[in-house]
């Protein structure tokens, strides 16, 4: 059984850095990024688990190799509809700031600019 | 032989890293989409050399996909860094524009 | 020298991206990051022995989800007016570091408690094998063991499709995705784009067509497929279909459909629902890979689309 | 393998290198982004076409061979177009300024 150890806790920091982001950004966009590293470090801890188990001639076990591979097109699938709510909400509201008083704060010519649209 | 091609594809490894360092931190969009040209190269190089290393052959397929994808990421940047295209009514861009 | 230092080197650069992804002031500069994150963890797919996954991921995770959060970006950029981000307050940062090294220690712990056996089932992959016709066990679970997943993973795919539709405003509605994309048909990009379509579509079915017996199939080709018809779009050679258009809707419902007709064929005829007999098993189901591929080439084409904004 | 064919394999190979370092330090080094960009794209493809040429000795079968070739050529053809899409989007940019 190959040694996954050193695969295992970067994947580990990557969802930990993923949920830092996820929580701390601002923006909605980046928020989906981080919802993204969170996928692709559980997607390789998946990854490690397929690794451990090669046997019967294959280089690792094929079930978690399937799972992944429909796990990245669902992924995928979400994100694209997240970002459509997002430029939808961005056409509506003008702004993609999710705390409005904090997102004004942040830009004193913004409003106005909202206000011809 | 093995060990020299990995050094070697940690060394394009690492050459891509400090390329990508200025493309992050300049401003301006020409240079980003650079990002995706560099990328490109260097992966496919890196993929290349690691495959043959451990001896896996389908690499060549990923390393195909790899060159594929990159030319088309790259002429997604460049469109969206530029102004070729605008909603179908729109008035031009404004050129004062910063 | 040995893999384990590759590795690691590689392991250092991803979780160094990823950071920069996470902490970067500018949201362009961590989208372009993105790009080359999901390009370096395709190469760990590559070191974890798992070619199909990273031929996924560098098709899917960083070609396609690059161009649309670049894409979102732009227009993000363009439409709203945000100032620079507000900064988020010391107790907030405090409490998410807080959970995110509670999380990663958890699962830290949890990697290195990992027992001296670890559960497979590739033995069993292995053995049944044979009657699927098929060489690539990641496909044989993909189509035929876990055939379930596959054909609800078909439907998920519409449905989000139909959650993007249906932002739609009134007046758009049935109209085409997206903004109208200008080229100039005679300059550069039109003729690279005319030049690598041919090739690009060649590969794509390539990949799809070695995917019964070596790393590849019906999801990797298909990416490649919808990321040359998004190419000859932006080349101004093609443009988005409308979704009302009657070919497109049938192509979208094609995969699940003859998944489905085969699946309840076989149970009304043969053992059981997408029980294959092993004397057809090979021509089922490169049968509902077709349609699959078809399916899902043109599902993500109009995901990276979006919204209908314009008049058909 | 022949040793010598070793030699020639590992030769270009590290040549290549030298292009990819090479690549690496005009993209650190020069000034705008047309010379960057010269930098970036006409040395790290000779570079990769040098790995190639390294790593086909060492490829079982004519097939494999042509696949890495066919690799080398997709990679060249789409960076001649987009480093020419490239230069004139930034060429844009400085005119708008």
């Amino acid at each position: 059984m190959p040694d996954t150890t050193q695969f295992g806790i970067a994947s580990a920091v990557l969802i930990g850095l993923g949920i830092y982001g996820l929580i701390v950004s601002p923006q909605p966009l980046r928020k989906l990024l981080a919802l993204n590293v969170i996928g692709t470090g559980a997607f390789l801890l998946f990854g490690i688990v397929a690794r451990r188990g090669a046997a019967a001639g294959f280089g690792a076990d094929p079930v978690p190799q399937a799972l992944v591979i429909t796990g990245i097109v669902v992924a995928f699938a979400a994100t694209a509809l997240a970002a459509a709510l997002l430029l939808r909400l961005a056409r509506v509201a003008g702004t993609t700031a999710l705390d409005r008083e904090a997102g004004a704060e942040g830009s004193s010519g913004g409003a106005d600019e909202t206000g011809i649209r | 032989m093995a060990d020299f091609l990995l050094i070697a594809a940690l060394v394009v490894l690492a050459t891509m890293a400090s390329g990508l360092v200025p493309i992050l931190r300049n401003h301006g969009d020409a240079e980003r989409m650079m990002a995706a040209q560099l990328l490109g190269t260097g992966g496919v190089a890196a993929l290349l050399l690691g495959g043959v290393a451990a001896g896996v052959d389908a690499v060549l397929d990923v390393a195909l996909i790899l060159a594929l994808l990159a030319a088309f990421a790259a002429i997604a940047f460049v469109k969206r860094g530029s102004d070729t295209e605008m909603p179908d009514d729109a008035p031009p861009a404004d050129p004062g524009e910063p | 020298m040995n893999p384990a230092a590759f590795d690691l080197g590689i392991a250092l650069l991803v979780v160094a991206i990823a950071a920069f992804v996470i902490f970067t002031r500018d949201a362009y500069a961590a989208v372009v990051a993105f790009v080359a994150y999901g390009l370096l963890v395709s190469l760990r797919w590559v070191m974890l022995h798992a070619v199909d996954v990273a031929m996924t991921e560098a098709a899917i995770g960083s070609g396609l989800t690059g161009v649309l959060l670049l894409g979102t970006a732009a227009r993000l950029r363009d439409e709203c007016a945000d100032g620079p981000p507000a900064r988020t307050g010391t107790g907030l940062r405090v409490v998410a570091g807080i959970v995110a090294l509670t999380v990663t220690g958890l699962l830290v712990a949890a990697v290195v408690g990992f027992g001296e056996t670890a559960p497979t089932l590739a033995p069993q992959a292995a053995a049944a094998l044979p009657a699927t016709g098929l060489g690539n066990p990641v496909t044989a679970v993909l189509i035929a063991y876990r055939a379930t997943d596959t054909l609800l993973e078909k439907v998920v795919l519409v449905l989000a499709l139909l959650g993007i539709w249906s932002l739609a405003a009134d007046g758009a509605w049935g109209g085409r995705p997206g903004r109208k994309q200008r080229a100039d048909p005679d300059g550069g990009l039109a003729y690279f784009a005319r030049r690598l379509v041919p090739v690009g579509v060649l590969v794509g079915l390539y990949v799809f067509w070695v995917g019964a017996n070596h790393p590849g199939g019906a999801f990797q080709g298909a990416t490649i497929l919808a990321a040359m018809w998004l190419l000859a779009m932006m080349a101004g050679l093609a443009d988005v279909p409308s979704i009302r258009e009657v070919r497109v809707r049938a192509v979208l419902v094609a995969g699940a459909a003859v998944f489905l007709a085969v699946g309840l064929a076989l149970l009304g005829f043969g053992d059981g629902f997408l029980a294959y007999p092993p004397a057809f098993a090979k021509a089922l189901i490169v049968g509902i890979e077709v349609a699959m591929t078809a399916t899902v080439a043109v599902t993500l084409v109009l995901l990276i689309a979006g919204t209908p904004e314009r008049k058909a | 393998m022949n040793t010598l064919v070793t030699l020639a394999s590992a030769g270009a190979i590290a040549a290549g290198l030298v292009f990819f370092v090479a690549g690496s330090a005009g993209l650190l080094r020069f000034p705008d982004t047309l010379t960057r960009l010269h930098a970036l794209t006409k040395a790290d493809n000779v570079g990769l076409g040098l790995i190639v040429l390294g790593l086909l000795p060492q490829v079982d079968g004519v097939l494999t061979g042509l696949k890495l070739i066919a690799i080398w050529a997709l990679v060249l053809f789409g960076s001649a177009a987009v480093s020419q899409l490239i230069a004139r989007a930034s060429y844009r940019d400085r005119e708008r300024r």
